[in-house]
């Protein structure tokens, strides 16, 4: 039937039909913006911040997070932040770099952002950096920062470099534990760089590995690993830590993976080899009772910030957080509470007319952050140079929570990453 | 973006061979044409009357019709293909790594996608073809989760999970394509090339072969047209235009990673070729193209605060529905025009 | 004459049924052959096994010298062998020029003029094939819109395009009105004379004037080879064929009444006559103005039919008259066009409807058997048997048992745990009819039970069905076997050109005035060419 | 000697309990596609909704998850039915494989809404909580439960599929559904049961897998491709010895596969899939379908 002549005329009607139909929305879209060829930044006393916080896929609970963090910030400030209104406009972070850039293209393109703030995975940065710095928007990261990224002229995290959660753990794992530690993690960019900092900075003070060989198919990568995003079953690679005669052992996941990976450590039987990890293991909504749980218990983690840190900044903090939300406040909460700190400071520096460029250059010149896990101030790669503390998953009160055992050795000498991966 | 309307002739029109021109054909060319040129202006002039935002989009909208093409015709041969997106990967991973190379033409990045995505089509289609039906698309859907895996994985060729940045593509020496608007038009005008090319494939006599094998095969085979060649070919033409998008991907991002081609973007371009079935009534590139735009618009555009994914599902849900009407229409349309005999 | 096709002992089976014993056959280059025999005997197998679609079990098939037994149907259709499908194999979403263009090869070196040149030669290749057959001016129609004789005529067209040499027809005339048959056989005789053709068909007059040699088989074994004359005279053709020869015509109610005679046929004739004059049974199955067809072409035309309880009514045709169409469509399981009325025990049968059909009491027993695959016997009976106990009929009807059906069909009794495909031919048909018997049906449609069978089993069945009809099931029965269809008969109908052209009585059947109009009809006359 | 086996027979015996789940919902994809000839893309979605279900109704009790199961099974039916209504007036496999996938992206979404995205791992019954330990490699009691849940659940299907006459009518409509009908089967009836059986096998094993494949986002297309290879390697329809075998296989890989050869751990399947298609002649993987 499909070869009948006279079906032009539908065929016209139709297209016709289908131009309408695609042109309509184009249009309606094309009110966000004039020509794609004449793109001048806004300039009224307004600061449009765009923020992209994950609201579908694996990454919903630390967009969640943060954008609660950002939020109590704005309202507890005004809604104004360096002395001017702000207008948020928020994209979807999604599962993907994809879907991140997607995100960061609308806000920057068509929402025409003054600042971009967001995501809660390491990844997209990598796709996002290079596109903000064309533009002259600073992007504040409040999620990981990759190592592979280059120019960070107009990027600053408030998070962590990747490499530096577990170099900051692994002095005090190779004094405490007596014997070799095995090293396991997901085989993706962000267990790369997060394990990579622990194993560098482990065996530079002299630690052991109880990993075997052949653990981990990149024979530069010393630690097992286990496939990503989606890891079904840990199972066979935790059997394999047994016969390893590990003494500890040290990992880094995080999300769905982490609440996977921290039961069936448990059934594994393997309670009696202490779990150390990157605070990730155990941060935000992981230690709910539907997720880990009491299978967390007595995990050891190293993070930035626990709700426990003492001091009156984080006092005040948890106090105005628990005022609103039902939660424990988390690192999560916190890097984005602390974007928007730095945003009220540097917007207030940046004249009467802030503009991407101006509230950038404006960044460069804060020499503090007061924050509620300590003051901390950016590094040469635009990342804070902070305290970090070793955390005990506990019972405080009827919840669990991540208790502060101690304080981890400051002035973290995080190692170059690996020239090419 | 919808000159392809113009260039990109569909199915029906294909399937009419030259010694059966119709005088009454003629008065329907007119108002078409019309449409078409001014579907392909408004597609041209674009990039000046909206933002950088909705040049992007049309620009990725662009890829996924490029998807939804490849996927379509392997449709016309009556097979539905999940798997298109391990092609746009071969094409995009091989763009990069020319452009890597210093290899920086868009044109040369473009024939090298296509060549590779093709010569890739021609070595699965062996394997793949020994399906039809339901199980076809089961077999195409572990094609994309392969691809997917290598992508992720072969990390010294595809740069794992954060797959390869590339340096923007030129047209000339020296002058690197970074403008939104630019990189928009560059890929119209290989939309509108592959258009033309998709156009004179329709017409060819593959494609008249593909749909003869979809209506019959035995018969097919008792006139001497082996079954695995001739969807072999058809396969590796598919594979070679959605090569083509792999390298616009590069164009457009600028990075090639395994996000590109997972579950969603398989999903997106299986579902504009369906739904444009469900459009035109039979597997035609129009329906194709006209449903990609459609996705994209409301996938990326209107729900991009993690919506996305509820409208696609609402298109994929209520579409399928409308093809009875549009078949009806058909033959509603078809019947009065007949010539009185 | 050199032999361009050479069969040396082919031999195929389908699972335990072996369709052909081996057989060897030489076909000269121009050579016009005819295969014939009744349906099951293998004639289809024959020419799939040539083309490539039948897998051989043993044998070779040589053609023009070289062994093509291991080539795929497309090779083989390469090397010169064209074929058509007993459904006409034609791509319905295509026009027809179309069709026909797909089986135009060009050289691979285009003449001179290069590509412009060589689709106009397409081109005209294509309108000279359309012209052939008389369908150029369908050239644009969707392939869909052409009637069943139009879609054999543009088959043949595609075929004789690909310029073989060697054509292979299967049932070429099934389904084609007089006129149609005419044009067919004037198209066939003009091919040019470097093209040999093996023709499969049961238009006997069609068969008589193309071949120059006759092949009959019967139940996949060969039964003689000659000239048409020889063939026409054979004995033994004459005992699996029945083709009454024009001298044997004027006696031919004494062959018949011979048969009736045969210890072999176990049914009583005179028992079954003598119960005519007892008062007249219910009618179980009405049909009326019932039509059907195929894409939109009428095969069957206004049918009214009855079968009473307890009476077996069997319909004779010649292949491709409609006797399956007709069974198919009583049961649902072919869509019966508007106006037309089934009804069983007085009550209207819903329309289209096999299963609510099959629970008013219809049971058929299909042509192919179409058993479940994955199923045993035991399985299949008592599918049945459960159908019978959920949706049996008022109390006072034959209930069936499988004990009933096994005492009837005592071959099935070791066989139960079975697959069909680790069955014979004939087991298979028993189980078939067992499976019907078990839903205890009102209404039992047998569609050439007795095909492909060997004669200890066909008289096996034929003891079976009349049985079942002194159990008061109305019995339906289309058949190509005389031999079976008037052994048992208490009514016979003709169904010629899709319409009942003849109806008659057990008592009347053996006046020779009704033979001679029942040979007419079945075509078995050898006079008249169809020219 | 002996304490070098013991992981590898942890490992294997976490391959069976891994094969069996994935069993459980292949079989029930494998009927889908077996009786209606529809590639259900939704039938992961299937799985993750039985799995959230879990974790809203598990309580930490046996009572709770036989609740959970009982519920399950409800809204599976009324699913399957439901969806057997939009399937019908489709014809072509493409549009009945486009609505599963727009069924497939609202149930996702949903799902995400509704949870915030979170993976959960629903409390185990009490009595089922904590693990057996061999030689210092734990096993967790649940799993082994399920593994014991499983078998007769397979052998069950089997003895339905092979030995009840449901099974007997099953496979008559799979066989040959036109003929079926003229035995007097409903194989409308027939498809709708099959579709709503499939969609309750895969929210079954939703709700008993939630502490084995606990649900979250991405697990729906996960265990819908797992299945599909499942389904592939095993054969669309009612074989359910083939399914069986396939499952336990692709639980293998998975398990002692990935173990031993961790390089080939995402890949490994796939592998096997198109390896398996070379083997295997085009006309029995068509046939299959």
């Amino acid at each position: 039937m499909t070869s009948h002549p006279t079906l032009r005329i539908p065929v016209a009607r139709l297209k016709r039909m289908g131009a309408a139909l695609t042109v309509v929305p184009l249009l309606a879209l094309s009110g966000c913006g004039g020509s794609s060829l004449d793109d001048t930044p806004n300039a009224d006393s307004t600061i449009t911040i765009g923020a992209i916080w994950a609201q579908s896929g694996n990454y919903t609970p630390l967009g969640t997070d943060m954008a609660n963090g950002f939020n109590l910030y704005l309202t507890t400030h005004g809604n104004k932040l360096g002395g001017h209104p702000v207008v948020v406009k928020t994209a979807d972070e999604g599962d993907t770099d994809d879907t991140a850039l997607a995100a960061a293209r609308k806000l920057l393109d068509s929402d025409r952002v003054d600042v971009l703030v967001g995501t809660a995975s390491a990844v997209p940065t990598v796709k996002i950096a290079p596109k903000a710095t064309t533009l002259k928007i600073p992007f504040i990261g409040t999620g990981g920062r990759p190592s592979t990224i280059k120019d960070v002229s107009y990027i600053w995290h408030t998070s962590w470099l990747s490499r530096e959660t577990g170099a900051a753990i692994a002095p005090y794992l190779a004094q405490t534990v007596k014997g070799p530690v095995y090293a396991i993690g997901p085989a993706y960019t962000g267990g790369y760089d997060q394990m990579g900092g622990f194993i560098d900075a482990f065996r530079k003070v002299g630690g052991k590995l109880a990993n075997a060989e052949g653990d981990n198919p990149n024979p530069d990568a010393a630690f097992a690993t286990t496939p990503y995003p989606v890891t079904p079953d840990f199972k066979p690679y935790l059997n394999k830590i047994r016969a390893s005669g590990a003494k500890a052992v040290y990992t880094f996941y995080a999300g769905g993976p982490a609440t996977k990976f921290v039961h069936a450590y448990r059934d594994a039987g393997l309670s009696d080899i202490p779990l150390y990890g990157a605070g990730f293991l155990t941060e935000g909504s992981q230690l709910n009772p539907d997720q880990e749980g009491d299978a967390a218990t007595g995990i050891q983690t190293v993070l930035n910030y626990a709700a426990t840190v003492p001091g009156q900044d984080n006092a005040d903090f948890v106090q105005t957080f628990q005022a609103k939300y039902p939660t424990i406040p988390n690192l999560y909460n916190v890097t984005a509470w602390d974007a928007a700190a730095l945003l009220d400071q540097a917007i207030a520096k940046a004249g009467p007319h802030p503009t991407g460029e101006t509230i950038n250059a404006a960044i460069g010149t804060i020499t503090q952050i007061n924050s509620p896990r300590g003051t901390w101030h950016f590094n040469a790669q635009h990342a804070p140079e902070q305290q970090y503390f070793l955390r005990e998953v506990r019972k405080d009160g009827r919840v669990l929570s991540n208790v502060v055992i101690r304080n981890l050795t400051t002035n973290i000498a995080v190692s170059a990453p690996p020239a090419a991966k | 973006m919808s000159t392809v309307t113009a260039i990109t002739p569909d199915a029906i029109n294909a399937a009419r061979p030259p010694l059966l021109q119709r005088a009454s054909a003629n008065r329907w060319r007119r108002p078409r044409q019309g449409v078409a040129v001014a579907a392909a202006g408004l597609a041209v002039v674009l990039p000046a009357i909206t933002g950088r935002y909705v040049v992007t989009l049309a620009a990725t909208a662009i890829i996924l019709a490029l998807l939804a093409m490849s996927t379509q015709l392997l449709a016309v041969a009556a097979l539905p293909s999940f798997g298109q997106t391990a092609f746009l990967a071969v094409g995009a991973y091989t763009a990069a790594h020319l452009a890597d190379a210093g290899l920086t033409d868009g044109l040369l990045q473009l024939s090298g996608a296509t060549l590779a995505a093709a010569l890739a089509g021609a070595a699965v289609a062996p394997v793949v073809l020994r399906t039809r039906g339901t199980t076809f698309l089961m077999v195409t859907i572990m094609i994309q989760g392969l691809a997917a895996a290598v992508a992720l994985h072969w990390t010294s060729v595809t740069g794992g999970d954060e797959g390869v940045d590339t340096p923007p593509v030129t047209l000339w020496p020296g002058h690197p394509l970074t403008e939104a608007a630019y990189q928009y038009w560059y890929a119209l005008a290989v939309l509108a090339a592959c258009g033309a090319g998709i156009g004179w494939l329709m017409r060819s006599r593959l494609v008249l072969v593909l749909r003869g094998h979809a209506g019959h095969e035995p018969r097919m085979a008792a006139l001497g047209h082996h079954p695995t060649i001739g969807l072999g070919l058809g396969y590796t033409a598919a594979a070679a235009i959605a090569g083509a998008g792999g390298a616009l991907l590069i164009v457009v991002n600028q990075h090639a990673g395994p996000a590109d081609l997972g579950f969603g973007t398989a999903a997106a371009g299986f579902a504009a070729a369906a739904l444009g079935t469900c459009l035109t009534g039979t597997p035609t590139m129009t329906g194709a193209l006209t449903a990609a735009i459609a996705i994209i618009a409301l996938r990326d555009a209107t729900g991009s605060n993690g919506t996305g994914p509820l409208y696609l599902g609402l298109l994929c849900l209520t579409v399928p529905y409308l093809r009875p009407t549009v078949l009806r229409l058909h033959r509603h349309w078809a019947r009065r025009s007949e010539p009185t005999a | 004459m050199n032999t361009l096709l050479h069969l040396d002992e082919i031999c195929c089976r389908y699972g335990a049924v072996t369709a052909l014993h081996p057989l060897t056959l030489h076909i000269a280059a121009g050579e016009r052959r005819a295969i014939i025999g009744p349906n099951g005997a293998g004639k289809s197998t024959v020419l799939n096994a040539i083309a490539g679609t039948a897998p051989l079990a043993t044998g070779r098939v040589v053609f023009d010298q070289q062994p093509i037994a291991g080539l795929t149907p497309a090779s083989r259709a390469n090397r010169g062998i064209g074929r058509t499908f007993q459904h006409p194999g034609v791509v319905d979403t295509l026009t027809v020029a179309d069709n026909v263009a797909l089986a135009v090869h060009l050289p691979a070196t285009p003449p001179s003029g290069g590509r412009r040149r060589a689709r106009d030669t397409r081109r005209a290749q294509v309108t000279t094939a359309l012209n052939n057959v008389g369908l150029e001016a369908h050239a644009t129609k969707p392939t869909e819109q052409l009637s069943y004789g139009q879609r054999r005529l543009l088959e043949i067209a595609m075929v004789l395009a690909a310029e073989p040499r060697l054509l292979l027809l299967d049932e070429p005339s099934a389904g084609l009105d007089p006129h149609e048959i005419r044009n067919l056989a004037q198209l066939i005789r003009a091919l040019p004379d470097d093209i040999a053709v093996i023709v499969v068909d049961h238009h006997l007059p069609l068969v008589f004037a193309l071949a120059d040699t006759i092949t009959v088989l019967a139940a996949g074994r060969h039964i003689a080879t000659g000239t048409p004359h020889n063939i026409r005279t054979n004995p033994q053709v004459n005992d699996v064929y029945l083709i009454p020869t024009p001298q044997q015509r004027p006696t031919s109610h004494a062959v018949d009444l011979d048969v009736l005679a045969s210890p072999s046929w176990p049914s009583n004739p005179e028992l079954r006559t003598s119960s005519e004059p007892a008062p007249q049974p219910p009618v179980v199955l009405q049909v009326e103005r019932l039509r059907a067809g195929y894409h939109g072409a009428p095969v069957l035309h206004d049918i009214d039919l009855t079968v009473t309880s307890g009476a077996i009514h069997t319909i004779l045709g010649r292949n491709g008259a409609g006797k399956s169409t007709l069974i198919n469509t009583i049961a649902a399981t072919h869509p019966a066009l508007p106006g037309t009325q089934i009804r069983l025990d007085g009550i209207d049968l819903p329309p289209g409807n096999p299963t609510r059909t099959a629970r008013h009491g219809v049971a058929l027993v299909p042509q192919g058997r179409h058993l479940f695959a994955s199923l045993t016997i035991r399985e299949h009976l008592a599918l049945a048997a459960r159908h019978a106990r959920r949706h049996g009929r008022p109390p006072g009807d034959v209930r069936w048992t499988t004990d009933d059906a096994l005492d009837l069909l005592p071959a099935l009794r070791d066989k139960l745990g079975r697959y069909p495909a680790q069955l014979s031919g004939g087991e298979q048909q028993m189980a078939a009819l067992a499976r019907a018997l078990l839903t205890s049906p009102r209404l039992l449609l047998l569609d050439e039970p007795t095909e492909g069978l060997a004669t200890a089993v066909v008289d096996q069945l034929t003891h079976a069905i009349t049985r079942i009809a002194d159990q008061s099931v109305a019995i339906l029965l289309a058949e190509q076997n005389q031999h079976l269809a008037l052994a048992v008969a208490d009514q016979v109908s003709v169904l010629d050109h899709g319409r009942i052209a003849f109806t008659t009585t057990a008592r009347t059947l053996h006046e020779p005035a009704t033979r001679t109009r029942l040979n007419d009809l079945l075509g078995v006359t050898t006079t008249g060419s169809p020219s | 000697m002996v304490s070098d086996l013991v992981p590898w027979a942890v490992t294997a015996l976490g391959g069976v309990a891994y094969g069996l789940l994935l069993f459980v919902v292949a079989d029930g994809l494998a009927l889908i596609v077996g009786v209606m000839n529809v590639m259900n893309l939704a039938h992961g979605a299937s799985y993750l909704a039985g799995a959230y279900l879990a974790c809203w109704l598990a309580d930490g009790t046996l009572t709770g998850l036989a609740v959970a199961v009982l519920a399950g099974i409800a809204a599976a039916a009324i699913a399957g039915a439901g969806l057997s209504v939009l399937l019908k007036p489709l014809a072509g496999h493409t549009e009945q494989a486009a609505v599963t996938l727009g069924i497939g992206f609202i149930a996702s979404w949903a799902f995400t809404r509704l949870t915030g995205g979170n993976t959960l791992s629903p409390p185990r019954p009490a009595i089922l909580d904590g693990h057996l330990s061999f030689a210092g490699h734990g096993y967790p009691v649940y799993d082994l439960t399920f593994i014991v849940l499983a078998i007769p659940l397979a052998a069950g299907m089997y003895l339905i599929v092979r030995r009840s006459m449901a099974g007997i009518r099953l496979r008559a409509a799979v066989d040959d559904p036109l003929m079926a009908a003229a035995q007097g089967l409903s194989v409308a009836r027939i498809r709708t049961i099959a579709l709503a059986t499939g969609t309750m096998l895969a929210v079954t094993a939703g709700v008993l897998g939630a502490p084995v494949i606990g649900p979250g986002p991405g697990v729906d297309s996960h265990v819908l491709t797992l299945s599909l290879i499942v389904v592939i390697l095993g054969g669309a329809g009612t074989n359910i010895r083939a399914l069986l075998t396939s499952a336990l296989l692709v639980g293998m890989v998975e398990n002692i596969g990935v173990a031993t050869v961790p390089a080939l751990a995402s890949f490994s399947l796939f592998l096997i899939v198109i390896a398996v298609l070379v083997v295997r002649g085009h006309r029995q993987a068509v046939s299959a379908a």
